[in-house]
């Protein structure tokens, strides 16, 4: 049982005055707005609202700068000049069952319009309000009074749900957003329904502090996951098939301040191989410096490739908190390529829409020492309609919200070298090795970047 | 009940297989053609073919498999496919009371609330549970069982009938009456020689409470009887156990069930990491490639501009001023 | 919401002179009885019960007489003279919440036991009634009103499991029995809970006059299923790899009436291939019948030959309403070898407690054109502890029950030959073939028996 | 909470893993030794090992995973192991409350009465419950939030203390109190500066109705705020539905959840019935064999009777009368 309770003595209180928080909207705010026919609607403010509009179709029209500095949550009526009108909490009616049975209505097969499609459209022109249409179409309903009190109900919530102009402003919460994403979507996040993620957050065992690998291939939901759980403090490290950073909207969605995001560090699949040497463009030019412009280009590109190098360096000096994996590509080579560099005790779990992806992947983890106890499990959700006398399931939860695979990161023996005195000593070989070999490719990295600075600057 | 020649006969009710979303059912009648987006079917053609048969559309467009029905797939044809949710608690409910091939068995309320009342809509929803539950039932007491069928819905109780009839349905009796009010009129008449009581009973209405003392009176006094009540809410099922304690019923219990499908069929074959760190490797060297060739054109180019810079100054220096 | 209603005037009721029918306790008869600690337990009453008894231990032990003609589903009081007390139906107690909140109990780890275990047997021994020595021990607990009404019930129902002398004879009914087994021995029964059994039933499209061939490796409950739905009219035909006659303990527990058994047949799994010519004993001797006796037991085995080459003949003739399995042997060898015996329209059925096996089994029939859509479901079931003020479900529903295929046979094209025609064909080119190559062993099939007629009575 | 660092120290809390259904947690102090019917571990032993490393026992007989705590392992090393079903639910809860590092949670019931009450059995359990979900919301809020814990019995309360002091919990502000009659003690204070209230509510009483109109007084105003009231009867969530309506919740919704294992890597190798098949036929050929050797070894026995019955004649006849 969970309910909201929203400010009720709005005059009482000066939002932009406290310290400006998520939960006042702000300008240039994403919001995940209610329609009264319970559809959510993702809309983003402008940074300077001024007179600009959002538009809702039959459902009316605001100006942006209403909703500036209110508290999220609010239901509105929105008013013919574009303003709103908070409306106060709907509770819930106590019905009392008449005990009519609709035994004296008829079938027709059809249901009986009172009033033809052409006199509503004539009555809303008219600028005649919701409720009062409403209350016409009741009426002139011939069956009316033949209903239940909870027929009567529900045929009035359905006409507020067509002609009610009633908006509400959800916070883009984890919640919500992941809810909103699974009714719109759920092809993209591969199916993960928001109590799945719960499961995956608490058992992954994301905490501010940590420091988390996470692969994501569900549009950022993972990874927004991780950077709402950690809150500014820790790591949470990102592995992509891309070689551009990682650009996710459902991390803005959040509106998340941006000290939580610049935690966010990310990495391509070839750094992930220690025996790659990545190819890196010059970090000094081959001649002098032609210009000031192209020195501190070059300057830029060096700290670029010094903090790839360090977060490079980070990950194989391991002793991560965790790995969390809702990817597109086979898990078990995946958990196998990063397990190096989890610490101890560290959690892994993954998530999958497919039963047999996670069976699988258990049964190759488990003849490994390195995984204790990979278990699988399915969250299960059901939720209920709660109306007073008419408490009861809804009916569309019987799908599958996908799987979770869970296990610990153990070793084996009492000695366990940690991951980066294993780096170091690998690191060593290979050097011994290669400057056996005869050194030429030495330190004549190039690091990768989608434009080539020499070239950019040099014929303006 | 339907029937179990091996091939389909005129007057039979089939059912029309499309898709597992899309099955209907149809009375053979020669002469009759049944339409649909998979094409023309005549059902003269359908007559003589054997149940479970594959058939071609006329146009070759398509084609359908033409099946005997069973209560399942009858319920599964009907237009309100929430039903399907129902399949499961019917076979719990015929299951857990006990019901047999012989059985007497009383249901109040043959053409299911249960949608409607979910809905809280009183609208009478076209087909929705239309006799499931009756059919299920029927298929199990056999031609040695009753089945006393109770409808407080006048319309709805004729079209039953027909409906019943049809299918040949001989152990039910259908009954155009108000349970709620005016009882079942049935009662154990041990010395009566004949009982018309039963030792089965289930209500599936909306005060199912009201029924309940009247439900006792219906059924067999000479040994234990089972009555199920089925209610989509909570506090349905609180004023009923109130009711059903008050009348002395015992052993109350409560279930939930359904059945939940597994389509794990399309379970993708995922590729390695492996291949994609490979792929990223490969990528860097093309990459690295287009750069150093942007950079040797560019520097070509600058050559180049240099080159003709120079050479423009040698001609200018060479022209010196033109004489004419 | 289910419940069951006792007879409450019994002194109206004259059970033995009704038509005998299963709700009536017979002497031979199965039974199950539930223990005050909710145990249940199977016993059979003697053929002639006499004055014997049932122990209980320390629930006390009763005669059997006693018994006899009762109606299944009462609950008795045993008296100290193996005598029978019925108990009036137990309406559940509205209890008041009180509010008390067990605040004031101070936490001593223990449970403190306000009898000692000696003092109990002593007021045992002294044949105090239960409720008598329930009523002792909550005077002297310290602190039983300080706690909440709901408590006191649960303190008071805990002790009446202990001492109290009640038993319920339970109808050995398929779901009780069901129910039943999956307490007790579910390994036995594949974890088949009666749920799916249910489910199973009733998409396998059991009815009477069905012919419907069962593959049972759990004991008989699916056999038992499919005559207590046939009723006696119809054919259950059971495929077994022993070689004599299936003994299935589980449907005697049924007591099902003699005429419901005997449409049950049975083939071993050999005859079931078309090209087997069994090895049957010789139906004559090879000479003169030395006696009577033996002359009688030839005819005998001559009878039994021609009822299993009639069966034999059944079950290649086709036209099978369905086949339900659940067997410890690869299912999908199983359908393809008697799928050609099923009627179109026909329902395939099979239980597995491994989703792996039925998903295999699943991608193994899609392709097929005699298969149409195959699908797995699997029966969900929670049960509510219904007690007024403490409604809930319980908790240990998480498990699977198990998981169906079903799948209808259909026929590929419009010429669709039956069953039966293609037998015949078949046999007749097999024929055609052998008196081709010399029909030397034609008609001197053997039939597989036990003992040897000729020698077991030859030399006595 | 608990030590990050990477090898366990003097004073730790760990959870000592044993089996799956079976672990527990532990203080290492140097000096003692944990006994079990794996064998025998020294605390000294274990200091300075990396966490996650698998100990042998001293006796060699068998061994143990040293884990870091979590909430969850927390959880499931205490006593009720029914409690594993609780974590589902926490996990929904904090996440669907928006609980983040930094919230303000406010929850009554640290010593959870849930199995308590499921059972209608008021001794306490002994761990039941202990502190799981004050445990997993410490972990989320981290040290920049604020958990203010009521617990209404006195001797629980400062069992809690202990525990939360013991875990390093710094952020839980624990408070023997009755919320149920003497409220929160907490409120908005917009004007002192110094806001003291939450924006969430759990509360996991046996009658959270008492408590909720006592919530809305402590809950933020500036803000929409949620209230979770966790309860496992169905009676007492009608009844709290009508205490929030009362009190101007809204967007009441109730929610069940929980975590379903899948177990599925015993799945046997099932034989072929073609197998079974060849079986059957050998064993009829055998069967065969034997019957022909028993008729023939009968028949070696009956003449051979035969005969013995004829050399006796024989001899008799030819011996005639003894001369003896």
């Amino acid at each position: 049982m969970s309910a909201i309770t929203t400010p009720e003595h709005l005059e009482n209180v000066e939002p932009l005055q406290s310290p400006l928080g998520r939960h006042i909207i702000q300008p240039g705010a994403h919001l995940l707005i209610r329609l009264p026919s319970k559809e959510v609607r993702q809309v983003r403010l402008d940074k300077e609202p001024g007179e600009k509009t959002i538009n809702f179709g039959k459902f009316g029209s605001l100006k942006q700068k209403y909703l500036v500095g209110q508290p999220f949550g609010l239901t509105y009526e929105i008013q013919q000049d574009k303003s709103l009108l908070v409306q106060p909490p709907q509770r819930l009616e106590e019905l009392e069952d008449t005990g009519a049975t609709n035994e004296q209505i008829v079938d027709r097969g059809e249901f009986v319009q009172p009033l033809t499609a052409a006199e509503i459209e004539l009555l809303k022109k008219s600028g005649l309000h919701a409720s009062e249409i409403i209350k016409r179409q009741i009426e002139t309903h011939v069956n009316y009074e033949l209903k239940t009190e909870y027929s009567k109900d529900k045929y009035r919530k359905r006409k507020e749900a067509k002609f009610a102009k009633q908006i509400t402003v959800l916070q883009p919460s984890l919640f919500n957003v992941a809810s909103y994403l699974f009714d719109k979507d759920p092809v993209k996040i591969q199916y993960l329904r928001v109590d799945t993620l719960g499961q995956i957050a608490n058992l992954a065992n994301l905490r501010p502090g940590g420091k988390f690998i996470v692969i994501d291939s569900i549009g950022g939901l993972l990874v927004a996951t991780a950077l709402e759980r950690l809150g500014g403090e820790g790591t949470v490290l990102y592995i992509t098939e891309a070689d551009s950073p990682p650009q996710f909207p459902i991390i803005d969605l959040l509106n998340m301040p941006e000290e939580h995001t610049t935690i966010l560090k990310y990495l391509d699949w070839a750094s992930v191989d220690e025996e790659h040497d990545p190819i890196r463009a010059p970090i000094e030019p081959e001649g002098e410096y032609r210009s000031e412009g192209q020195k501190g280009r070059y300057e830029k590109r060096r700290q670029i490739i010094e903090a790839y190098e360090r977060l490079r360096e980070e990950l194989f000096a391991g002793e991560w908190d965790g790995l969390l994996i809702a990817s597109q590509y086979e898990p078990f080579s995946i958990v196998q390529c990063l397990t190096p560099y989890l610490a101890g005790s560290a959690s892994i779990t993954v998530y999958s829409q497919y039963l047999p992806i996670l069976t699988e992947l258990q049964s190759k983890m488990r003849p490994l020492p390195a995984y204790l106890n990979p278990s699988i499990t399915e969250a299960w959700l059901r939720q209920y309609q709660v109306l007073p006398g008419r408490t009861h399931p809804l009916m569309n939860m019987t799908g599958s919200g996908g799987y979770i695979l869970h296990a610990t990161h153990v070793y084996d023996d009492k000695k366990a070298l940690s991951a980066l005195a294993g780096f170091r000593q690998r690191l060593k070989q290979r050097r011994r090795a290669k400057e056996g070999a005869g050194s030429s490719e030495g330190d004549q990295g190039h690091m990768q970047e989608d434009v080539d600075m020499e070239d950019t600057n040099s014929t303006s | 009940m339907w029937s179990t020649a091996r091939t389909v006969g005129e007057g039979d009710v089939v059912i029309v297989w499309m898709t597992r979303e899309n099955m209907v059912p149809l009375r053979i009648t020669a002469g009759q053609e049944l339409n649909n987006k998979f094409g023309v079917f005549k059902h003269s053609d359908i007559i003589g073919l054997p149940y479970g048969t594959k058939v071609p559309s006329h146009s070759g467009r398509g084609f359908v498999y033409i099946l005997r029905p069973t209560p399942e797939l009858w319920t599964l044809s009907l237009p309100h496919r929430t039903q399907i949710l129902y399949l499961a608690d019917i076979a719990f409910i015929v299951n857990s009371l006990d019901i047999r091939p012989g059985s007497s068995v009383i249901e109040a309320g043959p053409y299911a609330r249960f949608l409607d009342q979910l809905l809280g809509y009183t609208f009478p929803l076209a087909g929705t549970g239309s006799g499931s539950f009756s059919h299920s039932v029927a298929r199990t007491i056999g031609n040695t069982g009753h089945l006393y069928s109770f409808e407080f819905h006048q319309e709805r109780a004729a079209k039953a009938r027909d409906e019943f009839a049809r299918h040949g349905m001989t152990m039910v009796h259908l009954e155009h009456r108000n349970v709620c009010q005016q009882g079942f009129a049935l009662c154990d008449a041990v010395d009566s020689g004949r009982s018309s009581s039963s030792s089965v009973v289930f209500l599936d209405l909306p005060a199912p409470w009201d029924a309940v003392p009247h439900a006792k009176i219906a059924m067999k006094k000479d040994r234990a009887t089972r009555i199920c009540c089925f209610s989509p809410c909570m506090e349905q099922v609180l004023r009923t156990v109130t009711a059903l304690n008050q009348c002395g019923f015992t052993d109350l219990t409560m279930y939930e069930t359904l059945l939940r499908p597994h389509d794990v069929h399309h379970v993708p074959k995922l590729v390695s990491i492996d291949t994609i760190i490979e792929q990223v490797k490969l990528h860097e060297i093309k990459k690295e490639q287009r750069r150093l060739e942007q950079v040797a054109a560019s520097d070509r180019k600058r050559n180049s501009r240099k080159r003709k810079r120079q050479e423009d100054n040698d001609i200018a220096e060479e022209d010196g001023p033109d004489p004419d």
